[in-house]
């Protein structure tokens, strides 16, 4: 919300209305406004399931119901140590979101700087900053993830920190492009000539102003995130178990998949309609931020 | 196909007469989205006599371009919408042509020239290609004669013929301006229609292309409509002149009609607007306020809340049509009142 | 359960007998015959019993789970490739818990003790590449063993003659002979294209298929080619591809879609959709050959509950080893009783032998608990348990010791790893765990395996257990010949590492596998490295 | 041009050392080594040689500089692991990545290009909607998720194709490509159709349809070739992902490709191998960005001219970014 200030304070009148214009953009298209729908449920359950969610309906085993079909009473059906896979779901959504969250913070707080510097100075700061990241998406993202989580171990944090530092190069590229286009506006010439340092420039007034294509990057590389998660855990490099993120979950049933493909149906299906929604709300954001772009 | 139609339609206003190479009748083109509607143009008419330049002035959103598309039956659908009226270019009616002959039509027939050179040419193709495509299209001939052609149109106008294998971004604005037309001009079409030209061109290459394009017309025998909201323009060029004012054609007369014998307060308001060499010291007297929203437009005149001279009628009916000669009739209900001036004296 | 299985086996290899004609013996030639007579035999019987019975695919393919890499037999951890493109010089036969002569057609100790073993070698023997086989290539073969079970008892070779050479060891081993037969890294390559290609030589065995290197993609496909001139039963299959699917699902799909003819490990919860499934076979291999015996060790060098005895005892007494089967889902795995012994290996000590009472008891272990906190000095520490948990068979396994853990009030954090990080934590960084879960393949001789869990530099020795006076007697156990002697120190072994809840071990699991029906000749095994040397398949 | 090429291929030195300075230290860094894994059974002596061999015995930066030794002669390194050289070992696995990546990105191309131009054309109507849901839909579905469903379908319930391997032909190659494919053709069509929405408002296109020039030809000839850039721009970098190997897709379905290779090589540790195959990798990328970048200069005349003119500022050169992307899986 303080960047949200920032901008108004930088772009002078008219911020209300051009949000409310964004707001209203928004809501006029429908997949977005469903996907947004989709994301607050998620959040709100993420948020909250520890509160109201008993610890032994996620991890308690109970081998005398092991893989039972889905039914009324295990919605989702139960897994080989006859947990329930519809708490456990519910429950990974905590995890799921967290992950893709927190690796997506990483990344932009990571690349946004470096691309702004990249772009606002230029020249050879700009190219080794440049070649650096060359060499970084070189590598091939989930192998470089994977290459991570090998070095720093198999916990969650390094989970969120392999996917996050995997999508770095992208945040430093899109970041380094927008400021490629404000940074001769004359607003910023007239914040040099009145002798502002550059670090402030840079974030008080280039950032905000190329916030749009990050806000879009970054609820779209969460979508990213959350694949790229489970894509890890289905590799067999995820988060520690018992833990229920949907990538183990799904890992784990895998195993099944032969007479019970429920085990790996709903986790898959969490995923793609998290990923859905995000996509979704970036698709409908990038549209109402930059209406140039549709039509 | 208001009120105001069935009463005021003059069926002697546009004679059917077969030396005009267009007439439209009762043109109402609208801009539908999904939540509002945009009038463009409202229920005009107008024609062109073979080998006459019609003069198209009004501001920027007045409909003059929207109208020049019709003419071409490329209004970009959806938005927009051809509500109602007929364009008889050269006798056919081109709202009702099939895809084929409206193909055909366009380019040969009819030709236009937009406004912006540096975005009306294709970045990726040769300007010959671009030339040629057109002879191409509309004439029996080999790529190599369609080629042959286009250098040749180059040519007249004005550029080495050695440049037809040049990309458009290898040319100046001007020079652009003039593949343009000659991309129009290519096929010897009977209507040119020139939306602006001129306007992002520098005043000296203006004067240039406005040359070249009357000496073509001579050459090539071609009715034009010229599209401006540049009085200075029509004054030299214009055989007639037309202005229109949010969708509809507010005045209309011959260049003498109109510029020395204005009648409509909005025409009176673009000239008292105009800076006056002689008198440096005379105030501009701008129009006040701004063009209504084209989505919301009055019952009655559209100018009447700009309009020095406007009653409480004038807004809420419609305007009426006053004829003061064959040529000259302007769209004003204050007329109906005997002995009512506008302030702009008449030049005789 | 087993006895099914047995006389399942015992059929296949009746089948086997009939397909051959009953010209030669089954797996491999038995009779230690005269080399020109078996060499005239074996094509004889190829030939005759192609023919006859007529009609078998080409080709057969077989889905495995290990992936292998090279074509070094003593290095590549790949006994199921090794059985095929080499032979042994001493073949022990899985089905009838026998030794056979293989390309030595006889052995026996010329030392005192168990130092010098003489071999004669089979004659007539060629390599995949013609060259002839001899003692030389015997000696090379030892020589550039590397394998520690070989390496660490062979000292030289005395070539007496082309077919006939003393093997010399360092130090006595009287399971030596056994040793020559295991398939992980006994196999004998030809010393002379060994010499001559550095990369590609060791891929040159004298067993009954061919490697075809130029179709084989390392890490994926094997592909294989009989080679008509063994010395043995010539397969009737003329090709055979190995394609390593790691994931068991994907190696059913592969089979129900008839893209395999064979496929090693059916995923747990699959077996019984095989069972059920008409075109196919489930085989098990229970019964025949050695098991893996999974277990939880405790880090005896630097875990926190090394110096904890209680604390041990309470989580052992706290598993129940019932849940666990339960749990992997192997439904012919056998619960263990205590002992960390093969269950076919002799001098294997039982329930009786054992001091303390460690089975499966709550409240037992509850009240140890309480001992076990006296003992810490009021709080118990969170332990960190690892393991390969890759797969779900040690991630279920561990899961359940957590949850047995928590049910006594005792935290588990879950490291995961894989193999590479298994073996490094146990062999080389020396810890960074409490507890590990894994398992082990345990031979049917005491010498080798076995011997690794506990003595203190063992390579299976997961529970850094370092004790020199348990590694002394397990030295004197290896070199003594006085099976009683032998018999005592290997209990008071496995009693001392049960009584102190060292190794806690789990269940023998068992090694299944599945066929289209109306495969023949594959002999299922329970150490998971099943022979697929005479498979074939009616059309 | 020539000076361009030869400027590109010698931006790959810095490329190279810099893939081969990270992957090496992360593989380093990663707990246990290739030596350990195989050595596990093997006498202390032997293990002992091995690791003076590999030179396991000093410090990573020996190890490195050995590699970079080698690398200079011309040499990817020895596999610990296969015994083997990498570059054998790579070659025996690009076949199989090549062909799954271009029958990937050729479906993708033929079935996405046609859609997204027909949905741009026809912006807003049933056909615009449903192709934009159905490929936000496939955009969001976890690659590996979506093979393991297809296998399931197509070879366990229906036995119509194979679902592991590279031993039945194009039957074998159907389900793999589709999987891979799905995303690419999500994305292209997402792209074609923005790029071409973007090209579609343009006032040379009025000029074109102005001449008389038929719709189709409009929109295939004077519009496609307009909005090619960003399309190329996609078709390039899916391209040069999937030939690093669709790690994931290529482990559902047993696929012997490179992205298994590495992958099963960074769990055996195998260092040389992996450096290897993701240094082949990036060339590999490059060469597909290079004629991709040279494509740019075929379809879009304003951009040869920047390639000829060497001295202007590379930032120029670069075409724009594809307004779309995919999640990274």
């Amino acid at each position: 919300m303080s960047k949200g200030k920032e901008i108004a304070a930088v772009t002078a009148a008219g911020t209300k209305s051009k949000r409310r214009d964004i707001w209203r953009r928004f809501r006029r298209n429908k997949g977005a406004m469903l996907g947004m729908l989709i994301l607050i449920v998620l959040i709100l359950v993420g948020a909250t399931v520890d509160f109201w969610l008993p610890e032994d309906w996620i991890v308690g085993q109970n081998l005398t119901e092991k893989l039972q079909h889905p039914s009324a009473k295990h919605l989702f059906g139960t897994d080989e140590l006859g947990r329930d896979l519809f708490w456990r779901t519910v429950y990974g959504t905590r995890f799921s979101l967290a992950i893709g969250f927190v690796a997506v913070i990483i990344s932009a707080l990571i690349g946004v700087p470096l691309g702004a510097v990249a772009g606002y100075y230029g020249g050879k700061i700009e190219t080794v900053i440049m070649r650096i990241t060359d060499i970084f998406s070189a590598i091939p993202s989930i192998l470089m993830a994977i290459a991570i989580v090998s070095v720093l171990g198999r916990t969650t944090i390094n989970l969120m920190l392999a996917v996050g530092i995997a999508a770095v190069p992208q945040f430093t590229r899109v970041t380094r492009a927008s400021v490629l286009t404000v940074k001769n506006e004359e607003y910023i010439e007239a914040a040099r000539a009145l002798g502002k340092t550059d670090p402030y420039i840079i974030f008080r007034h280039i950032l905000p102003n190329c916030l749009s294509p990050i806000i879009v990057q970054t609820t779209l590389r969460v979508a990213g995130a959350i694949i790229s998660a489970s894509s890890l855990s289905f590799l067999g490099i995820g988060i520690k178990p018992p833990t229920p993120e949907w990538g183990a979950l799904l890992t784990a049933g895998k195993t099944y998949i032969m007479g019970y493909s429920y085990l790996c149906l709903f986790p898959g299906l969490a995923i793609m309609i998290t990923v859905l929604a995000f996509n979704m709300v970036g698709d409908g954001l990038r549209d109402a931020l930059d209406p140039k772009l549709k039509n | 196909m208001s009120e105001y139609n069935m009463e005021n339609k003059n069926p002697a206003e546009a004679p059917a007469g077969t030396d005009n190479i267009l007439e439209i009748r009762d043109l109402t083109v609208h801009f539908v989205t999904e939540d509002e509607t945009v009038e463009a143009v409202n229920d005009i008419s107008m024609h062109l006599k073979k080998g006459e330049i019609l003069g198209l002035v009004g501001e920027t959103g007045a409909g003059k371009t929207t109208t020049a598309l019709a003419i071409l039956n490329l209004v970009p659908n959806p938005p927009g919408v051809i509500k109602s009226g007929s364009i008889l270019v050269d006798g056919k009616d081109v709202l009702k042509m099939s895809v084929r002959e409206l193909e055909q039509t366009r380019g040969s027939d009819i030709s236009m020239i937009f406004q912006d050179p540096m975005t009306s040419l294709n970045p990726v193709f040769t300007v010959g290609d671009q030339i040629a495509e057109s002879v191409m299209l509309h004439e029996n001939c080999t790529k190599a004669q369609a080629y042959e052609r286009a250098e040749e149109m180059l040519e007249l106008v004005g550029i080495p013929r050695e440049r037809a294998h040049e990309y458009p971004h290898q040319f100046s604005g001007g020079m652009k301006q003039r593949v343009v037309i000659a991309i129009a001009l290519a096929c010897n079409p009977k209507l040119l229609l020139c939306d602006e030209p001129t306007t992002a061109l520098d005043v000296t290459i203006q004067a240039q292309v406005l040359d070249l394009m009357l000496e073509l017309k001579e050459k090539l025998n071609t009715s034009m409509v010229f599209i401006t909201h540049d009085l200075g323009i029509i004054a030299e060029i214009c055989d007639r002149v037309a202005v229109m004012y949010a969708g509809r054609i507010i005045e209309e007369g011959t260049l003498e009609d109109v510029f020395n014998r204005t009648k409509h307060p909005y025409t009176e308001g673009l000239f008292n607007s105009l800076p006056n060499i002689e008198d440096r010291t005379a105030e501009l007297k701008p129009i006040p306020g701004l063009m209504p929203d084209p989505t919301k437009l009055p019952k009655g005149c559209a100018f009447a809340p700009r309009c020095p001279y406007a009653t409480d009628a004038c807004i809420d009916t419609p305007q009426d049509r006053h004829r003061f000669s064959d040529t000259h009739f302007v769209l004003c209900s204050r007329y109906k009142e005997p002995g009512f001036r506008i302030q702009r004296e008449e030049i005789s | 359960m087993k006895k099914r299985t047995i006389i399942a086996a015992a059929l296949a290899l009746a089948m086997t007998l009939t397909a051959c004609g009953g010209a030669a013996a089954p797996a491999a030639p038995a009779a230690p015959a005269a080399a020109p007579s078996s060499e005239a035999a074996a094509p004889a019987s190829g030939e005759a019993a192609a023919p006859a019975e007529g009609n078998y695919v080409d080709h057969i393919v077989v889905a495995i789970d290990t992936m292998p890499t090279n074509f070094e037999p003593s290095g590549n951890d790949a006994p199921v490739l090794n059985r095929l493109v080499y032979d042994e010089l001493i073949n022990y036969d899985k089905v009838k818990k026998e030794l056979q002569p293989a390309l030595a057609t006889a052995w026996e100790w010329v030392s005192e003790d168990a130092t010098v073993l003489h071999l004669d070698l089979r004659e007539g023997v060629t390599f995949h590449n013609g060259n002839p086989f001899t003692a030389e290539d015997v000696a090379y073969s030892l020589d550039t063993n590397v394998n520690a079970n070989i390496a660490n008892y062979y000292d030289h070779c005395d070539i007496k003659g082309d077919y006939s050479v003393d093997i010399v060891l360092k130090s006595a081993n009287a399971d030596f002979v056994n040793l020559l037969t295991n398939t992980l890294y006994a196999g004998i390559k030809d010393k002379e294209s060994c010499e001559a290609d550095a990369d590609n030589g060791s891929a040159i065995g004298t067993g009954p298929w061919k490697l075809d290197l130029a179709n084989t993609i390392p890490g994926d496909t094997i592909e294989l080619l009989v080679n008509a001139d063994y010395w043995g039963e010539v397969p009737v299959t003329s090709q055979l591809t190995l394609r390593y699917i790691s994931s068991a699902s994907s190696r059913l799909l592969a089979l129900q879609n008839k893209e395999v003819h064979a496929m090693m490990a059916v995923g747990e919860t699959d077996v019984p959709a095989v069972q059920a499934d008409p075109n196919l076979e489930f085989v098990s291999g229970a019964g025949v050959g050695p098991a893996k015996y999974y277990y939880l060790a405790f880090n005896m060098t630097n875990g926190a509950a090394k110096d904890n005895l209680y604390l041990r005892q309470a989580i052992a007494r706290a598993i129940n080893n019932e849940d666990v089967i339960l749990a992997v889902g192997d439904m012919e795995a056998e619960a263990s009783d205590g002992a960390f012994w093969g269950y076919d290996t002799p001098f294997r000590a039982s329930a009786s032998d054992f001091q303390v009472d460690l089975s499966y008891n709550v409240e037992e272990a509850k009240a140890l608990v309480e001992k076990a906190k006296e003992e810490a000095g009021g709080t118990l520490p969170e332990l960190h348990i690892t393991g390969n948990t890759e797969k779900s068979i040690n991630m279920n396994h561990i899961l359940i010791i957590q949850e047995a853990c928590r049910q006594i009030g005792i935290d588990v954090v879950i490291d995961e790893s894989d193999g590479a990080g298994v073996n490094a934590k146990t062999k080389f960084d020396a810890g960074g765990y409490d507890m590990i879960q894994y398992n082990v393949p345990l031979e049917t001789w005491p010498s080798g395996v076995n011997r690794m869990l506990v003595y203190s530099t063992g390579s299976n020795n997961r529970a850094l257990f370092q004790s020199e006076e348990i590694s002394a007697m397990l030295e004197e156990a290896t070199s003594t010949s006085d099976d009683a002697r032998r018999e005592e120190l290997y209990k008071q072994v496995q009693v001392y590492v049960h009584d102190n809840a060292i190794y806690v071990p789990a269940y023998y699991g068992s090694r299944n596998g599945a066929q289209l029906a109306g495969v023949e000749g594959i002999v299922w095994s329970n150490d998971g490295y099943p022979e697929f040397t005479y498979a074939r398949y009616a059309q | 041009m020539h000076r361009y090429i030869i400027k590109r291929v010698l931006m790959l030195i810095p490329i190279i050392l810099g893939v081969s300075f990270i992957v090496f230290f992360m593989m380093d860094m990663a707990e246990g080594n290739a030596l350990d894994l195989i050595g596990l059974e093997y006498s202390e002596e032997k293990l002992a040689e091995l690791y003076r061999q590999y030179g396991y015995d000093r410090s990573v930066f020996y190890r490195y500089f050995l590699y970079m030794k080698n690398l200079l002669h011309g040499s990817l390194g020895q596999s610990i692991i296969y015994k083997k050289d990498v570059w054998e070992l790579y070659m025996q696995r690009l076949p199989a990545t090549l062909k799954l990546a271009s029958a990937s990105v050729l479906v993708a191309v033929v079935l996405s290009i046609p859609l997204g131009i027909k949905a741009a054309t026809t912006h807003g109507s049933l056909v615009d909607n449903t192709s934009m849901v159905v490929s936000i839909v496939g955009l969001s579905m976890p690659n590996y998720w979506l093979g393991l469903m297809l296998a399931v379908l197509f070879a366990q319930k229906l036995h119509w194709l194979p679902s592991s391997g590279d031993l039945n032909g194009i039957k074998s190659l159907i389900l793999p490509a589709i999987t891979v494919g799905t995303g690419l053709m999500a994305t292209m069509t997402r792209t074609t159709r923005s790029s071409m929405l973007d090209v579609i408002r343009q006032d040379y296109l009025r000029t074109a349809r102005a001449k008389g020039v038929p719709e189709k030809v409009v929109i295939n000839k004077h519009a496609l070739r307009n909005a090619l850039i960003p399309i190329i721009t996609v078709v390039g970098t899916e391209m040069g992902k999937a030939l690093g190997g669709a790690v994931v897709t290529e482990n559902v379905f047993a696929w012997p490709g490179v992205g298994r290779l590495i992958i099963d090589s960074v769990n055996q540790r195998d260092t040389a191998v992996v450096t290897g195959c993701i240094i082949l990798t990036a060339v590999l990328i490059s060469i597909v960005q290079l004629i991709v970048d040279i494509l740019y200069a075929f379809v879009d005349p304003r951009l040869r001219a920047q390639y000829s003119a060497p001295r202007k500022k590379k930032a120029k050169a670069a075409p724009p970014a594809a307004p779309e992307r995919r999640a990274a899986a």
